[in-house]
């Protein structure tokens, strides 16, 4: 019983990883509607840059992790200028194309100023694990897990009320007529970048605190996509509960069905679960869509 | 009274053929014969490597113009392109070296094996629109890789398999030159195919799916089968091709289709052009010419900077990725584009402007 | 005899009732139209009737076959075709291909026929090519056949509209406000173009249209949707007599301009 | 308040689609602009808002200006910061978004955000139907319906000068009475100047000051509305009037050869 | 096509060798990769500086191939067609096993950074050589070793590894081995190279306790594997194969790493040794110290340096020519570097000898002398 437990909130904590991650494919994709796949680089980079901060400026954990976001937000405006407003009036693939250039140029980057050893974070979050009844968690997981919850209601009552929530659904939904409500389009894609890269670089920074940094964290970008789908693509409550789904998922299936194929099958589940509710929920869970008529 | 439905005889017949050729004009169908024969003569001129190349290009080209089918002309973006390929390598490896068939019936095999997985996983199309659509390649992707490294009796797991280059007779297809033609004999046949499609019945609809499925089905298209039949026909090729390229390095390995494949051949399309059969050589082409060339430019520049060499490894994924972006945001037409550019340009030259 | 009978017809949206016991029939060989306020539920009908939609209950027999049950592409090859409200064309390709796709179900060839092409699918598609010619001629194309057709202007747009599902040669057709956006010597013209469709071709046409000037001199039957209810059918002289479809529609003094 | 000095506007690089048109809206009035398809109507109205960059389209020549600046060359947003508000044509509502979303998004550049409750409820006044269906998916909407929406985001804008694209385009013929109404209202309440362009000529004219006849590109003809009327050509072309009153559609039997001043 | 004339007859002053090389700079194992590539290139650039082999300059020609095996694959024929090289020195199991059809048929002798078992085969890879105990011997050494140290009833025995050749390679090989020596194999678990948690693998390996786990990883895995077990409080005793071994685990894993057991196939820098002379010598003409480098920067200097013996003993410089010399490799010692190599024309693999290390406050600590299953 307790083995099923500690599954279970396995996969609750990793899937709370997933989750912010996720949420940063959705940011991207509600704006412009298109897939981010250098997620995974704006990841890494959060992470370096945090770490560089600590270990060689020698900053206390909070500063550095400020001055961090700072930079992916910054990081995020000049990719938008440099890279997505010249393709606004280009086809969503070429969109994710794009962006697939750019995780090849970051990736780069990254291995040019920080080379491929893994760095380790200093102790920050304590590392004894906690233990309720026989169930172990380890505190970065118990903080990640608070960090994208109040991001969840953040980004819910902002993209639902607030104005520039509104306009950055209307982009997406109609760049033209959004431009014709004189709603700025730059301006929209250039906050939701430096949103996304900010939350990414969150990911970066609790991941990194979990396993150190190198450029394979960078995959995280390919592994959380399934969580972005099943939750649908553009809702955030969506990447939330998809993230902890297959969280949750993955730890059982590693738990239960690798023991009998051998292993291995932990890897590839979501996807095979991804299909299968996608055959009923054609959107996802929690995504829209859907709305054709002539 | 003009009556639309009566029919009017009159010279109609060869007036619409010329008008519904390939080529539409002599010039063109000339030029394109010169460029057929130069692909042929090519390797009499040059040496292996750059035969080998060729053929890397030449296979990469029917892969590309495969995904371009479904893709660029039917709108189902593909991540699952890799994965494809490994079905048509394995096929082929399955076939010749297992069962010690013949390279000649192993590659439309593969083919016909390759369609029937890709139309398998052409299913989900039937609800799955745009990038829920491509996320479910993606995920027959990771499953199809799943399966081979865990088949161990069939495939060899992740060990993979070894191949034998094809041979008539004695005559076996070793050496450079000789496997690129065969190559090249395959890669015109898709081209031609390709190109008869889209101007006939099935490849419109394939278009109508794309730009409008509402409309198309109440011009009478089955969005389901003809979704699924792209997927088929465009799995075709890009099996064809994943068998061609296992007889060319003469090694099946899961590791060889990994996703980065699946993202290279999207590449390809996209510099190349979507939706333009052109434009998925071009593109083919450049981007496995790419890396060479950064190569030469690696090497050029480590001559300076001797100690940097790892550095400039990195530089080179710097360079392709900022050559990517390059293209989309000042080319977004693809290769094919810009060929036509020039194109025109010669043709109104000298009065061009 | 009647070509297409639709009784009792309902569709609901969630809590909204877009179509409630609506029944009308329309005669083989004349011009009906389908009118009423926006959002009466008209082409909602129409989605009914291609199949987009489907309906909670009642039956719509099309030559006396009920086709309810079947999938619009199937429809199509009973020789049901429709041009659409909100413009539907396949805007990446020329007028001349769009028309063709019209004619999709009447052709054959498929992917081994069509990927060989010289031989059987050629001649299908030179044969083809003729009758849809005629088409363009008919709705004056002849100076667009080669132009894709999502950079044309608002009102062209909608004539290759109906071109293409003219191209079907169809039995009976749909048209979802075809003027809209026209002024009035073009709408004149595509009066022109449906009445001789129907004069010549013997096509039944089903139109939904907002000018009632076009409404009262080219329909035949008239049927009026309020709030998804039947509110009036008849003759044009009749529907101008019904007061409910005065209040509900027309308006006073209506129908003069 | 508004000059366009003879521009000339080129699609894709390409195609040349006004050739030197030149119209001119004064302060308060409406100003009518009629033309047959592809004269390029809408193509006018986009060079004013700024959004031909949307399709391809670039101004080459002559000059747009706004109470003596010169706007043309700036972006669609600062326009519409300096009151000049387009409801596109064929009505381009946010598909996603509910109808009271899309009225937000309409007063996206309003100042005064605590109005917008109190502007919502005149929307609603003017189209009570919108307001049974204000949490519905704008796409799912009727084509008048959405027309009715895109109307109404107009009015959310509180612009100084609003172009209409076809307003009446699918709306039912009472509705269409109403609306123009409507807008001479607003022009009249809110001082708006206003830029229609429009098919159904009888209601356009019906409430406008000024008219505007565009062929090929270019104005063939502008006069008061009283003039317009009167006016030949107009009355055949735009009226469907023949010298016996309105004629009837089935007597229309010859094709005509569409007329065209130039 | 024309070209295709082999470089040069018979040893000589003046004359240059080119050798290819394959590294993993920027791809998954770009950790290990890039210190193993450094070492080959130093000792090459040591040598020549040395006046090369009896006159003999060597140039290697190097390039990163990511660990993607096509871009190898494309690699390996530009060394071959375009520079024309006589020998490679290669990386990874995938991508070495995938060609070695093709590098029997181009006739290169061919090393790799990858022990597998399925290299020695001389059938199938007649080119190939192995310049360490494979992965298989190195899991049978720690197999013997439990068998021998274990006190207490039957020892049981898990196997961690991920689901590429790599680390497959060995496992058929220990299990079988282990059942001969009566060491219990009750678990195995795959673990992704790229693995950021492993929480249900270890669970699942609790659950069978096993007093000792091998693990066939990279650095990155092992660490995760290490720190898991940590915080899950595992008590088994973790044993890395050689890629699992090495500064960067202790550095990764921190204290998670405390009490590991390594196998050491190359000797870590910080050890005294006669062999580290050289390198010594190396560094400091480069103003560096042996604290800059790390232990698979030794493995790539050591490999580099067998393949320069064989250059040397061969007769002609072509493919042919190096294999035969690298055949007359006998016991060639290096200076407690690593295990002494034995080649013959029947035997490609040169020992199958190691070492064992443990992880002692932060570092390895080398607590064995070679020794193979066999004796
Ligand atoms: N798919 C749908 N989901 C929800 N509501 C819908 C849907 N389709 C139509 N409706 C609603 O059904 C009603 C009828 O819509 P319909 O389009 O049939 O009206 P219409 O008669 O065509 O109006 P118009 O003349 O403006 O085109 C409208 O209120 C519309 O909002
Ligand atoms: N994106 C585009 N690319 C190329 N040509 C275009 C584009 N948009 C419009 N055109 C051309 O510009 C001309 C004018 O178009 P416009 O839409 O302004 O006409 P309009 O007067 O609005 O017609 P309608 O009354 O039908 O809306 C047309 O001939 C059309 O073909
Ligand atoms: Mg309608
Ligand atoms: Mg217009």
């Amino acid at each position: 019983m307790t083995f099923f437990i500690q599954m279970l909130v396995s996969g609750i904590v990793v899937g709370s990883i997933y989750a912010l991650v996720a949420l940063g494919f959705v940011l991207i994709y509600k704006a412009s509607d298109a897939l981010n796949l250098a997620n995974g680089e704006f990841v890494l980079i959060g992470s370096y840059v945090c770490l560089t901060l600590i270990t060689v400026l020698k900053l206390p954990f909070l500063l550095a992790i400020l001055i961090t976001l700072v930079f992916s937000a910054l990081l995020g405006l000049m990719v938008e200028k440099m890279v997505l407003r010249p393709l606004l009036n280009a086809p969503t693939i070429s969109v994710i194309m794009a962006t697939i250039g750019l995780g090849n140029l970051l990736a780069g980057l990254t291995h040019v100023v920080w080379g491929h050893q893994t760095r380790m974070y200093p102790q920050i979050f304590p590392d004894t694990p906690v233990t309720f009844g026989g169930v172990i968690i380890t505190p970065v997981y118990l903080w990640s897990f608070v960090i994208v919850m109040s991001l969840l209601i953040a980004f819910t009552v902002f993209f639902k009320f607030s104005k520039m929530g509104i306009a950055m659904r209307a982009v997406a939904d109609d760049l033209q007529a959004a431009a014709s409500m004189g709603i700025s389009v730059k301006k929209v894609f250039a906050i939701t970048w430096a949103i996304a890269c900010v939350v990414a670089a969150v990911g970066g920074v609790l991941l990194g605190n979990i396993n150190g940094v190198n450029a394979t964290m960078s995959v995280i970008g390919l592994t959380v996509l399934p969580v972005v789908i099943l939750g649908g693509l553009d809702s955030i409550a969506g990447a939330i509960v998809g993230g902890f789904i297959i969280g949750i998922a993955q730890s059982m299936a590693g738990g239960y069905l690798d023991p009998m194929v051998g292993g291995g099958l932990k890897d590839v589940f979501p996807f095979i679960i991804v299909i299968l509710i996608l055959m009923i929920k054609p959107y996802g869970l929690f995504g829209k869509g859907g709305v054709e008529r002539v | 009274m003009r009556n639309p439905f009566v029919m009017e005889c009159g010279t109609y017949k060869t007036r619409y053929k010329k008008d519904m050729a390939i080529f539409s004009s002599r010039r063109v169908r000339i030029r394109m014969l010169i460029l057929t024969a130069l692909a042929f003569l090519f390797p009499l001129l040059t040496n292996d490597y750059i035969v080998g190349l060729a053929t890397l290009c030449a296979i990469a080209s029917i892969g590309a113009i495969g995904l371009n089918i479904l893709t660029g002309f039917t709108g189902q973006i593909s991540i699952g392109v890799g994965a494809f390929l490994g079905v048509g390598g394995y096929t082929s490896a399955i076939i010749t070296s297992t069962l010690g068939l013949s390279f000649w019936f192993a590659i439309p095999i593969a083919g016909i094996v390759t369609a029937a997985v890709g139309a398998l996983f052409g299913i989900p199309s039937l609800r799955l629109k745009g990038l829920y659509l491509a996320i479910a390649t993606l995920a027959a992707q990771f499953i199809i890789l799943f399966v081979i490294t865990r088949w161990t009796s069939l495939t060899g797991g992740t060990s993979g398999m070894v191949l034998q280059r094809p041979s008539i007779g004695e005559f076996s297809f070793m050496s450079a030159d000789s496997y690129y033609y065969i190559c090249l004999a395959v890669l015109l046949f898709t081209i031609i195919y390709t190109l008869n499609l889209f101007r006939s019945r099935i490849g419109r609809a394939f278009l109508a799916v794309r730009d409008r499925d509402v409309a198309a089905q109440i011009m009478g298209i089955n969005l389901f089968t003809y979704k699924v039949l792209s997927f088929a026909i465009s799995s075709f090729f890009v099996g064809v091709a994943g068998a061609l390229l296992a007889h060319y390095t003469m090694i099946v390995s899961p590791e060889l289709y990994s996703i980065t494949v699946s993202i290279q051949y999207l590449a390809m399309i996209l510099v190349g052009g979507l939706g333009s059969i052109l434009g998925s050589i071009l593109g083919a082409i450049f981007i496995v010419l790419l890396p060479v060339i950064l190569g030469y430019g690696v090497d050029f520049a480590s001559i300076f900077l001797p100690d940097m060499h790892h550095m400039l490894a990195a530089f080179q994924e710097v360079a392709f990725g900022a050559i990517i972006i390059f293209f989309l945001i000042f080319e977004p037409g693809g290769l094919a584009h810009i060929w036509n550019n020039i194109k025109n340009y010669f043709k109104l030259w000298p009065f061009s402007y | 005899m009647a070509i297409l009978e639709v009784n009792d017809l309902s569709l609901k949206f969630g809590g909204v009732k877009a179509l409630d016991q609506v029944s009308y029939h329309v005669e083989k060989g004349e011009i009906f139209s389908l009118i009423g306020p926006n959002g009466a539920g008209k082409t909602s009908m129409l989605n009914c009737i291609s199949g987009l939609y489907t309906p909670s209950s009642g039956s719509i027999k099309f030559k006396g076959q009920e086709i309810l049950g079947m999938k619009p592409y199937n429809r199509t090859s009973l020789g049901i075709s429709r041009a659409f409200q909100n413009i539907a064309l396949f805007a990446h390709m020329s007028v001349l291909d769009n028309l063709k796709l019209g004619r999709h179900v009447r052709m054959k060839s498929g992917m081994f026929k069509g990927g060989m092409y010289w031989g059987g699918a050629e001649k299908e598609e030179v044969s083809h090519r003729r009758s849809v010619e005629q088409v363009i001629e008919f709705l004056e194309m002849q100076d667009i056949r080669h132009t894709p057709v999502g950079t044309l202007p608002y009102g062209l747009q909608k004539r290759v509209e109906v071109g293409r599902a003219l191209a079907l040669e169809p039995e009976l057709i749909l048209l979802d406000e075809p003027m809209a956006g026209m002024n009035s010597a073009e709408k004149e013209d595509m009066a022109r173009f449906i009445l001789d469709m129907h004069e010549l071709n013997g096509i039944t046409v089903f139109l939904i249209e907002h000018d009632m000037g076009v409404i009262m001199d080219l329909s035949d039957h008239i049927a009026v949707l309020d709030f998804g209810k039947r509110i009036g059918f008849g003759t044009p002289e009749e529907i101008q007599k019904n007061s409910e479809v005065i209040r509900a529609y027309l308006g006073e003094q209506e129908v003069t301009t | 308040m508004l000059h366009i000095n003879n521009i000339e506007v080129v699609y894709s690089k390409m195609i040349l689609v006004l050739k030197g048109m030149s119209l001119e809206v004064p302060e308060g009035k409406i100003v009518a602009l009629l033309g047959s398809n592809g004269a390029g109507k809408s193509t006018t109205l986009k060079s004013i808002s700024g959004l031909l960059a949307g399709d391809g389209g670039e101004l080459t020549k002559g000059s747009i200006t706004y109470h003596g600046e010169d706007i043309s060359g700036f972006s669609p947003d600062q326009i519409v910061q300096k009151g000049i508000f387009q409801s596109m044509e064929g009505r381009r509502v946010f598909k996603h978004l509910t109808v009271e979303e899309n009225l937000i998004a309409g007063a996206h550049t309003r100042k005064d955000r605590n109005h917008l409750k109190h502007d919502m409820e005149r929307v609603y006044h003017y189209f009570p139907k919108l307001k049974t269906l204000r949490s519905r998916h704008a796409g799912l909407l009727s084509g008048g319906e959405q027309q009715m929406l895109a109307i109404g985001r107009g009015i959310m804008a509180k612009p100084k000068l609003l172009l209409l694209d076809e307003p009446s385009l699918g709306i039912a013929p009472l509705l269409v009475k109403e609306i123009f109404q409507n807008i001479k209202q607003i022009n009249k309440e809110e001082g708006t100047s206003i830029l229609v362009v429009e098919q159904n000529a009888n209601v356009a004219l019906s409430i406008a000051d000024y008219g505007y006849i565009v062929e090929e590109g270019r104005s063939v003809l502008e006069a008061p509305v009283s003039e317009l009327m009167e006016n030949k050509e107009v009355q055949e072309h735009y009226l469907g009037m023949s010298d016996e009153g309105r004629k009837n559609y089935r007597e229309v039997k010859s094709y005509r050869k569409k007329k065209r001043w130039v | 096509a024309c070209g295709g004339e082999s470089s040069g007859a018979t040893a000589e002053d003046g004359d240059t060798v080119k050798i290819g090389a394959l590294y993993d700079i920027t791809g998954g194992t770009g950790d290990v990769g890039t210190p193993y590539s450094e070492g080959e290139e130093a000792y090459y650039e040591y040598l020549n500086s040395k006046g090369g082999i009896n006159g003999v300059k060597v140039e290697v020609i190097g390039d990163d191939y990511a660990y993607d095996m096509a871009k190898g694959q494309r690699l390996y024929q530009e060394l071959r067609d375009r520079h024309k090289v006589a020998a490679i020195l290669g990386w990874g199991t995938a991508d070495t096993e995938a060609l070695r059809q093709q590098v029997a048929h181009d006739k290169f002798p061919y090393f790799s950074a990858s022990y597998s078992e399925n290299l020695k085969n001389l059938e199938e890879s007649p080119y190939n050589f192995l310049t360490a105990a494979t992965y298989s011997d190195q899991g049978r050494a720690v197999v013997k070793w439990i068998k021998d140290n274990h006190e207490g009833g039957e020892p049981t025995l898990a196997l961690l590894y991920n689901d590429t050749a790599f680390g497959r390679s060995p496992v058929e090989d220990i299990k079988e081995y282990a059942a001969e020596m009566g060491v219990k194999v009750v678990d195995e678990q795959v673990i992704p190279v790229t693995a950021t948690e492993a929480q249900s693998q270890m669970l699942n390996m609790k659950k069978k306790n096993p007093d000792y786990a091998i693990i066939q990883q990279t650095w990155g895995a092992a660490a995760t594997i290490l720190r898991e077990a940590k915080t899950l409080d595992i008590d088994t005793q973790f044993i890395g194969l050689n890629w699992a071994t090495g500064e960067g685990v202790v550095e990764i894993a921190g204290d998670a790493a405390e009490g590991m057991l390594g196998v050491v196939t190359h000797a870590f820098p910080y050890e005294d040794l006669e062999g580290m002379k050289e390198i010594k010598e190396y560094l400091d003409s480069k103003g560096l110290s042996t604290d800059d480098v790390s232990q698979k920067f030794v493995q790539g200097w050591v490999t580099a340096k067998i393949m320069a013996e064989g250059i040397g003993n061969a007769e002609e410089l072509t493919g042919e020519g190096i294999r035969k010399g690298l055949e007359q490799i006998d016991q060639m010692d290096l200076g407690g570097l690593a295990a002494p190599v034995t080649f013959t024309s029947d035997n490609h693999s040169g020992t199958n000898q190691v070492r064992l290390a443990q992880v002692k406050d932060g570092k390895f600590e080398v607590i064995s002398d070679y020794f193979s299953h066999e004796d």
